[in-house]
């Protein structure tokens, strides 16, 4: 066993961080080098990242390139990792981010310079590791900790409301996730009795599983069936749906779902490109993610009780932040708004609880990251120019940047998901697993509304910013889009057309996932079909006696032979 | 002559070997449309011609190609093709196709790369690359003055790729990419001149308009999805059997096509009327899924009406015909390919793709053939008072948009089909000739400005006058044919319960052939006959070079032999005649012809037209056409200096501007829309959710805190005191506990 | 009346004390022998060292087996060697940042560090004392030495004034203290906790009210060593007023002893009477400590006031962790806090082991964050201001950042661990705490506790705002640095990212720890 | 024979006049004396119960006590002189520089 087949995982983690120590050891006034090695660190961390995507076997175990050795064992914890085909996918998703990042701040940010990017690389550590933990409180250390450095990009080296969005941001966050604690305290006590419970994410889930099918029997059963319940069940019943708002509460802050989404714009306006492509990019995946994984798997029956509630809050999501575009004269709140309507539609594919659903909305996510995370960055070049981020500011810009526009509309484009980019199979597939699925009809054609307003509110700011005659002399004279945007572009634009035209591959790795999350959200629906247990279970390694602390992720095959 | 024949029968390239590389027809244009794009202004301008036009002459020849296999029966043996969904013997014939495999997949649901070629697509596409390249050809001289001209021809290539894929696709998402795409491209072209800001947003409101009709195709498409699965489940054997399929065999033509693919989608249709038997029919429930307690026939319903808006979208029907006017802000070449021969009849086109489907609802079809009727009617009226040639001629495309519409709506597909090619050939020769006086005229459009054309722009004139013979109706012009072929089968047509609905069509469709002629000789008579108007810009206009002139002259050619379609020269199979483009489309329509005769929804007749009915259009076509001559060349001269009577005034005024439909709109949805979204940002959004309740908790946090703090006097006594009240309240509860 | 007789065996456990006392002595003796104008270095190293010591012989003495010393007048058990080993580490980093501060102030004496020497002692013993009028006497040991401390500089009115506030309402509390004493020695016949248990069964059949107006007498005196509220209006007059770093020993050492022998004594005599009553005391001053706490401190602009009523706050979390001990059966605990019948059947004792360690595990984490940050805050303040009170205005930190990268670095650690955000050891803590209350059942307790901690993160960001979000004022100061204070930011960062994710052995001490004797 | 309780009850009421005194008095050091006046209260009652268990505990703790407030008794007077240093008075109520 080489030791990539063990530690896979933790290189890509941890690479950022080693690179930040290299960067810590560089003298302040050294931007070039900081830059440099800080580039080097990302473009490294893609590669290994690139492989641990195709190391992973869609056919395969569910957890592959599992690591998992003891830590803090007394309190129930272990350190565990793994991914499965959407946590792969999004941990592509994050490494594909990284180097772009740094290429795009590069004239962007002028002051703290070795700071910013020390912030950046620690960021980058915390989302991959949160995105491949598999243990609970693992999973929830990344996923606070991912907040200092995003606060710090916010607060540092933001706009001139900065410290103001820094610290809503972070409280914002942390109120909700400070509840999801608790209720992962309090799972893990009711899982199980001592020694048969442990914060680890398999053990959780299948300490629950019975009980959970049990309370979907009686709670699909008759008024009341519920009552005569025992141990766990019982208190699933009751304090159940309690832990699954916690967690939901956690995860809706985040994504954001409406109501609880005014963090955004002000984090996404304050923040500088960097920031705003990783809080778009990545960051706001974790929520989705965080239901995916966590809050809807784990409480499938008051998940099932609650779903139409968050549905609606993510139809409410699609329309309400479309229209919320349509009154903005802030480009960057637009785009951030337009942000909220998109997670809406990934929100709404997960509720559906059908394939094509699930699957809309894992793909939706790297939509999201690809096309938002490419309009921050286009925009983000258009401020280091004008600094300003009012529509009336430019008008008729095409004239003098001409590339700059031309990528800017094809992104747009896929924002508005024009067939033959991305974002069209994510919104298709979203839109239709919620036709198909137990919804009633009248939320797949509210959400489908989204399809009209977002044209109507992209197009309108391209109208503004780019068409018509020059209206400001300071606008007549900027230049266009040199080299090193260009490739920071290309990228971006590559991907659009390749995930639109060629899905498969990406769906592909997905797909695993997605039957499992179905069966598994699915335990609670009135009339679903069972699944069978074995695709319920997490099937995870146990915690080794330290001889062996992995589970090889596949075959003892090479990798040419495997592709 | 059995040479000649049989040289016809027999494609150059055969069949089976030509299928795959039917991709090519769309990729030349967009590997086009790339080069162009990206290195277009390297490449210099000439360069950029010859690469955009070389590529659609590719695409070109290769439709032409792929027609020709087509019809390909060499040895008597007819080119055929397996049918996916149904039994092995019952195959496609009359077409080719290829399957270029999965584009996605998800569930039970999956997309293909698939491509079909038969006789309605491949007719098309003729007509696509054909007139395509004419355009071409005639924009490198339209835009030689112009500096983005490796963006247009760019754009240019990038829609004829969209529109080739929108009809060569097999199934109803891949159409939907063609379908966006098109519109895609139409928004960059009406906002080429982008500087000018107006232009632009009349590409915005192509796109959004469209939009709003795409909105409905994909509700559609998904109810679609949905009937095929309850079909499927609830279907049983004699079901399949009447649609010449099995059970086996249609679950696996779903699972390697997917479930929105056309053919799949005709079995369902041929299994479905009531007389076939079978435990699935129109009138029966659906069981299980979001659709259960809806009958068949009443989601077809529903699903096709879904369609039609997503055609009155693209095909500028009502309500959504809006954006077509406006879409004339763009290069009059665009105007020529786009909102006249092409784009604009997608409409069309899709609903004889799925027209056994359609014909399973007669009231979408009524609610089709009346939509199109008032929107001809409608559209006709407004172009009474346009003075903007370009505006005249776009109204008119909406006019005959309708009178397509009304075909479609009344199960005369073919004769829809036959008036689309040669309202192609005709309108296109139009818009170009519109094109070329502007051209010769330093961009004049006002008609009222220009006159006495015919001496100077010799071939313009003669070409738009062939032209507007050909749209008015005027034996023997292929125009005159086609619409006379809709209209009498939307006489003798009947939709089941609905007689009422041909009768009032046919009403309408005489009247709109009256004003069509009206109009459209104003339009002539205005610029090409009197005097030159003394406002005209330039004193003498200049005819165009002969990059614009042959393809008007060609296109006028075309815009005449395109008759011979209509003409009855097939034996039918009942006897008789039937027209040349009856017979060839018929491998396409034989499915829907069987569903109507099955489910007795209409009544399909097959006469042809006799004399009396060509002398009845006739007549009503001329005395349009004299009215105007009377009106324009006797009246209004004599009348000059008088005063216009006041209600004369006001029509006119109304009618110039549009019956104030784009007014009404902007006030009952536009405003609307925007004032709801400006006040849920302001009140629900920045006040209620933000300020009151987030900030709201902060403030309340932070101020009790300052209260609290309030408690610290500083005096160590009352600290003392404080800690003395506690100890006391402490014992109290203890005692308490003690006591109880 | 024959004498008893002690052994060697009775004197190893005191050995840190012995350490601590000996230094003291040895300090208090070298200054007859220097000039005024002497250099005193090896005082504060002196004082490390003995530190390190008894904190070295504390972590040996943790896996002797638990024992009786003294004829049951002290045990020696791990909870109370860990306690000692809390005790050094707070003394030790407070005698670092001593150093600059008394060199600043030219206030460099032996006594300085002899009193904190004495005051250690005094803490490690109480937490092994298991007789009141022991427990007294230690108690008045640790005060003494800090009123003596607060009071130590004798310039300004603050140290003064700060000195006697401390001293009028400790003596006062130690006087409630005392008379419960005299109250539970009334009822029971005895001061040795170990003995005072079956008698007290007894007198509560008897004589009710004595215990229970006795045990609330004895608890409200250990509230106010431990700042509770509303015993805790002391504690920003003091913490402001005293010298930066006995503030530190302050808020580190005197509450951890104090908490140290709270939780001894109550679980003794709470086995004497209705269990109800010290879960009732301690959950309802936890719930009063951690609201208010966090509440009050979120206007404070001075820093050290702040951490004052930060200080306050996280005695609430502790006495959460105490409450947690007293919950005798799950369905038992009281409903308006706690959502019964939640546990999934951990054993009690074991479930307060836990809660134990917990306590433990944050007295440490809040001895490095707590101590680091006052001697940032030392590091930071000006002699001249201290009149105005802006000596540690927020503004002070303004552009730290940019300043001095490290110190920002090392005070924003301190500042997410005493917010309770990974991954530091302020959140790990934390975390093992609630994990103890939840498991109990004092849920709904749990809940205020992180809603409260989220309003606590509000004013601890504040702090990092300004260092790296805020530019340099004009017209500061060059910031001079000191070894000591360094040292002691350097250990304290260290130690607060490190226990956070790779604890190493404190793990093991910790699950020694949660061991007490007669328990 | 007086019984036990009065003692007791002396005990208390003194106990409580020290305390009433601690919050009521503005002059420094009679605070303080009040302070070992609750002391004192504290030692009649250990020794109350002394005698009425008939042990030694109770004297013993007595002494511990005097000999604690002794000491309390000198820190404390150098505190208030260090105060009246700083401020030229010992008013309790002058000693609040410090507050909120």
């Amino acid at each position: 066993m080489s030791f990539f087949d063990t530690h896979l995982l933790n290189v890509v983690i941890y690479l950022p961080l080693v690179f930040a120590a290299l960067v810590l050891m560089l003298p302040a006034t050294e931007h070039g080098q900081v830059r440099t090695i800080t580039f080097v660190g990302m473009l490294l961390d893609l590669v290994f990242g690139v492989w641990a995507y195709f190391r992973f076997e869609p056919s395969g175990a569910e957890f592959q390139m599992e690591y998992r050795v003891p830590w803090f064992e007394q309190f129930g914890m272990s350190y565990h990792l793994g991914v499965d085909g959407l946590a792969v996918s999004l941990l592509l998703l994050t490494v594909f981010l990284g180097p772009l990042v740094v290429l795009a701040s590069t004239t962007y940010i002028q002051h703290r310079i070795k700071e910013f990017h020390l912030a950046l690389l620690v960021l980058q550590t915390t989302m991959l590791g949160a995105l491949a933990s598999m243990d609970v409180l693992l999973f929830y250390i990344f996923f606070e900790a991912m907040l200092i450095p995003m606060y710090l990009l916010v607060g540092v080296w933001g706009a001139e409301d900065r410290r103001m969005a820094a610290v809503k941001f972070f409280l914002y966050t942390l109120v909700g996730s400070l509840l999801m604690l608790v209720a992962i305290v309090a799972l893990y006590f009711v899982s199980g009795a001592p020694g048969t419970r442990s914060f680890d994410y398999g053990t959780l889930y299948n300490n629950l599983l019975a009980a959970n099918q049990q309370l979907a029997a009686c709670a699909n059963g008759p008024e009341g069936a519920c009552a005569s319940l025992t141990g766990l069940a019982a208190t699933l019943h009751t304090y159940g749906p309690w832990m699954f708002a916690a967690f939901a509460l956690a995860f809706a802050i985040k994504v954001p779902m409406w109501p609880v989404h005014t963090w955004l714009p002000d984090a996404h306006v304050q923040a500088p490109v960097a920031g705003s492509m990783i809080l778009a990019g990545v960051m706001l995946k974790m929520g989705t993610y965080g239901f995916w994984r966590f809050a809807i798997p784990l409480f499938p029956v008051a998940a099932q009780a609650a779903r139409p509630f968050l549905a609606v809050l993510a139809v409410i999501g699609i329309v309400y932040g479309a229209l919320m575009c349509l009154a903005q004269r802030d480009i960057k709140k637009l785009i951030a708004y337009s942000s909220v309507s998109h997670l809406g539609y990934c929100m709404l594919g997960l509720l559906a609880v059908t394939t094509e659903g699930a699957t809309g909305s894992a793909y939706q996510m790297l939509n999201h990251g690809v096309s938002t995370g490419a309009l921050f960055l286009l925009f983000g070049f258009l401020y280091e120019r004008r600094h300003t981020r009012l529509m009336s500011d430019y008008g008729g810009i095409a004239k003098v940047m001409p590339v700059f526009t031309a990528a800017f509309v094809i992104i747009t484009f896929s924002s508005v998901a024009v067939p033959g980019t991305n974002g069209f199979i994510g919104e298709f597939l979203v839109l239709m697993g919620t036709f198909k699925s137990t919804l009633p009809m009248g939320f797949g054609a509210f959400a489908t509304l989204g399809v009209i307003l977002g044209a109507a509110y992209m197009l309108w700011m391209v109208q503004k910013v780019f068409f018509g005659g020059i209206t400001h002399r300071e606008n007549q004279h900027l230049r266009d889009m040199n080299i090193r945007e260009m490739l920071t572009t290309a990228p971006f634009i590559v991907l659009v057309a390749v995930m639109g035209l060629m899905p498969q591959p990406f769906l592909d790795r997905i797909a695993p996932s997605t039957d499992r999350y179905v069966a598994r959200a699915s335990v609670g629906a009135p009339g679903a079909p069972q699944a069978k247990d074995d695709q319920l279970r997490v099937e995870v390694m146990s915690l080794p006696s330290t001889a062996t602390v992995a589970r090889p992720s596949v075959p003892a095959a090479p990798l040419a032979a495997r592709e | 002559m059995d040479g000649i024949v049989e040289f016809f029968r027999t494609a150059p390239i055969p069949p089976e070997v030509f299928a795959p590389s039917l991709g090519l027809i769309i990729l030349l244009p967009l590997l086009g449309a790339f080069v162009c794009g990206v290195f277009g202004k390297w490449l210099g301008r000439a360069n950029v011609h010859l690469v955009a036009c070389s590529a659609i002459a590719g695409a070109f020849v290769l439709s032409l190609m792929a027609f020709w296999a087509t019809s390909d029966a060499a040895g008597g043996r007819v080119v055929s093709m397996p049918n996916a969904f149904g039994l092995d013997r019952d195959v496609v014939r009359y077409a080719i196709a290829h399957d270029y495999g999965t584009w996605f997949a998800a569930g039970d649901f999956r997309v293909n790369f698939g491509l079909l070629v038969d006789h309605l697509s491949g007719i098309l596409l003729l007509v696509i690359t054909g007139v395509g390249f004419l355009i071409h050809l005639y924009s490198t001289s339209y835009m030689e003055h112009d500096d983005g001209y490796w963006r247009f021809f760019a754009y240019l290539n990038l829609f004829v790729a969209a529109m080739l894929t929108l009809v060569m696709a097999d199934n109803l998402v891949l159409l939907f990419v063609g379908w966006e795409g098109v519109g895609m491209a139409s928004y960059l072209l009406i906002g080429f001149w982008y500087t000018d800001s107006a232009k632009a947003w009349a590409g915005r409101k192509a796109f959004v308009t469209n939009r709003i009709g795409d909105f409905a195709f994909l509700i559609g498409t998904f109810l679609l999805i949905l009937t095929v699965s309850a079909f499927n489940r609830q279907a049983d054997a004699r079901d399949y059997a009447a649609a010449g399929s099995a059970k086996a065999r249609y679950e696996q033509g779903l699972s390697e096509k997917g479930p929105v693919t056309f053919k799949g989608l005709e079995k369902m249709a041929l299994a479905l009327p009531e007389g076939v038997g079978g435990a699935v029919s129109l009138s029966t429930p659906i069981e299980a899924g979001p659709l259960s307690g809806y009958t068949f026939g009443g989601v077809m319903t529903a699903t096709m009406l879904l369609f039609l808006l997503g055609a009155a979208g693209k095909s500028a029907q009502l309500p959504l015909y809006v954006w077509l006017p406006d879409a004339m802000a763009g290069p009059t070449p665009v105007s020529a390919l786009i909102h006249a021969a092409t784009m604009v009849t997608a409409g069309v086109y899709l609903f004889c793709r799925m027209s056994s489907l359609l014909v399973l609802s007669p009231t979408a079809m009524a609610t089709i053939a009346i939509v199109g009727a008032l929107t001809s009617l409608l559209a006709a009226l407004i172009a009474f008072a346009q003075d903007d040639i370009k505006k005249v001629l776009a109204y008119s495309t909406v006019s005959q948009l309708g009178i397509m519409f009304m075909g479609v709506g009344m199960g005369v597909f073919w004769a829809a089909a036959l008036h689309l090619v040669t309202h192609a050939c005709f309108k296109a020769c139009l818009f170009l000739g519109a094109g070329s006086v502007m051209h010769g005229n330093g961009d004049e459009t006002d008609i009222k400005k220009l006159g006495g054309l015919w001496k100077e722009m010799k071939w313009t004139h003669a070409t738009f006058l062939v032209s507007t013979l050909a749209i008015t109706g005027i034996i023997p012009l292929s125009g005159f044919f086609s619409k006379d072929a809709v209209f009498h089968g939307v006489h003798h047509n009947h939709l089941h319960e609905l007689h009422w609905v041909s009768g009032l069509v046919y009403a309408l469709g005489l009247v709109i052939t009256a004003c069509t002629a009206f109009y459209m000789s104003r339009v002539y008579l205005l610029t090409f006959t009197g005097r030159r108007s003394p406002e005209a810009r330039v004193a003498h206009a200049h005819e165009s070079a002969w990059h614009m002139t042959l393809p008007l002259v060609i296109l006028a050619f075309l815009s005449v032999v395109t008759l011979v379609y209509a003409l009855p020269l097939m034996p039918r199979s009942g006897g008789g005649f039937q027209p040349l483009f009856e017979n060839f489309l018929s491998p396409v329509l034989r499915p829907a012809e069987a569903v109507a005769r099955a489910a007795k929804t209409v009544v399909l007749d097959n006469s042809t037209p006799g004399f009396v009915d060509y002398l009845i259009a006739w007549m009503v076509a001329l005395s349009g056409g004299a009215t105007a001559a009377f009106l324009y060349l006797k009246f209004f001269p004599a009348q000059v200096g008088k005063p216009v009577p006041a209600f004369a005034r006001a029509v006119r005024r109304t009618a110039q501007n549009k019956f104030y439909v784009d007014e009404l709109y902007e006030f009952i949805l536009i405003r609307p829309v925007k004032f709801v979204a400006f006040i849920l940002f302001r009140v629900v959004d920045a006040l209620v959710i933000d300020t009151v309740l987030v900030r709201g908790t902060a403030y309340v946090t932070e101020k009790v805190g300052f209260g609290l703090r309030r408690l610290q006097t500083g005096d160590a006594q009352a600290y003392a005191a404080i800690m003395a009240l506690a100890i006391l309240g402490g014992a109290v509860y203890a005692l308490l506990q003690v006591l109880s | 009346m024959n004498l008893p007789n002690l052994t060697l065996a009775d004197f190893l456990p005191l050995l840190p004390a012995i350490i601590m006392v000996v230094a003291a002595s040895v300090l208090l003796l070298s200054e007859v022998f220097l000039s005024a104008t002497a250099s005193r270095g090896y005082q504060a190293v002196l004082t490390v060292v003995a530190a390190l010591a008894s904190g070295a012989v504390a972590v040996g003495l943790m896996f002797e087996p638990p024992q009786e010393v003294f004829l049951g007048f002290g045990v020696l058990d791990p909870f109370s060697s860990f306690l000692t080993l809390v005790v050094s580490v707070g003394l030790g980093l407070a005698a670092l940042s001593a150093v600059g501060f008394l060199r600043k102030r030219g206030a460099e004496r032996g006594e300085f560090y002899a009193l904190m020497l004495f005051a250690s002692a005094g803490m490690s013993l109480l937490a092994m004392s298991t007789e009141f009028i022991t427990i007294f006497i230690n108690i008045e040991v640790l005060s003494i030495a800090t009123y003596a401390l607060t009071a130590y500089l004798r310039r300004g009115t603050r140290p003064s004034e700060a000195g006697f506030k401390y001293f009028i309402l400790g003596a006062f509390s130690s006087a409630i203290l005392l008379y419960g004493t005299a109250l539970l020695y009334g009822a029971t016949g005895t001061t040795k906790l170990n003995d005072m248990v079956g008698p007290l069964q007894q007198a509560l059949a008897t004589n009710p009210a004595l215990v229970y107006v006795g045990a609330v007498l004895i608890a409200a005196g250990f509230a106010f060593k431990v700042a509770a509220v509303p015993f805790h209006m002391w504690t920003p007059d003091v913490y402001e007023g005293a010298p930066t770093p006995v503030t530190a020993l302050m808020s580190a050492g005197v509450k951890a002893a104090a908490f140290a022998s709270l939780v001894r004594v109550f679980l003794t005599v709470g086995k004497g009477m209705d269990p109800k009553l010290p879960l009732m005391l301690f959950a309802t001053l936890a719930l009063l400590t951690m609201v208010a706490g966090n509440l009050m401190a979120i206007p404070q602009r001075n820093v050290k006031r702040m951490l004052a009523y930060s200080s306050i706050a996280h005695a609430g979390y502790l006495l959460l962790g105490v409450a947690a001990l007293f919950v005798t059966a799950p369905g038992e605990s009281f409903r308006v806090l706690s959502a019964s019948s939640l546990t999934g059947g951990t054993p009690l004792d074991v479930a307060r082991s836990d809660a134990l360690r917990g306590i433990l595990y944050y007295l440490l984490a809040y001895t490095f964050s707590a101590v680091g940050a006052f001697a940032m805050v030392s590091a930071l303040e000006r002699r001249e201001d201290e009149e105005k009170g802006t000596a540690w205005d927020l503004e002070r930190f303004a552009g730290l950042a940019q300043r001095r990268p490290g110190w920002a670095f090392a005070m924003a650690a301190f500042m997410l661990s005493l917010g309770g955000i990974p991954p530091t050891v302020g959140f790990m803590s934390k975390l093992v705490i609630f994990q103890a209350a939840i498991d109990v059942g004092l849920v709904g307790l749990t809940i205020v506790a992180v809603l409260s901690s989220a309003a606590g993160a509000y004013y601890y960001l504040r702090v990092v705002v300004y260092m790296f979000m805020h530019p340099v004022p004009e017209g500061a100061q060059p910031l001079e640095r000191n070894w000591g204070t360094e040292a002691a930011l350097v250990i304290s960062t260290v130690a607060v990212i490190l226990l956070g994710i790779l604890p190493g052995h404190v793990t093991e001490w910790l699950a020694q720890a949660g061991t007490l004797f007669g328990q | 024979m007086v019984p036990i309780t009065y003692y007791l009850l002396l005990a208390a009421a003194l106990f409580c006049m020290g305390m009433f005194g601690v919050l009521v008095r503005t002059n420094a050091l009679v605070v303080f004396m009040c302070v070992e006046l609750m002391l004192n209260a504290v030692n009649l009652t250990f020794l109350a119960f002394a005698r009425m268990h008939g042990d030694g505990i109770g004297h013993v703790s007595a002494f511990f006590v005097i000999a604690v407030a002794a000491a309390e008794a000198a820190i404390g007077l150098a505190i208030v002189i260090a105060v009246f240093r700083s401020r030229g008075s010992v008013n309790v109520d002058d000693i609040r520089t410090m507050k909120h």
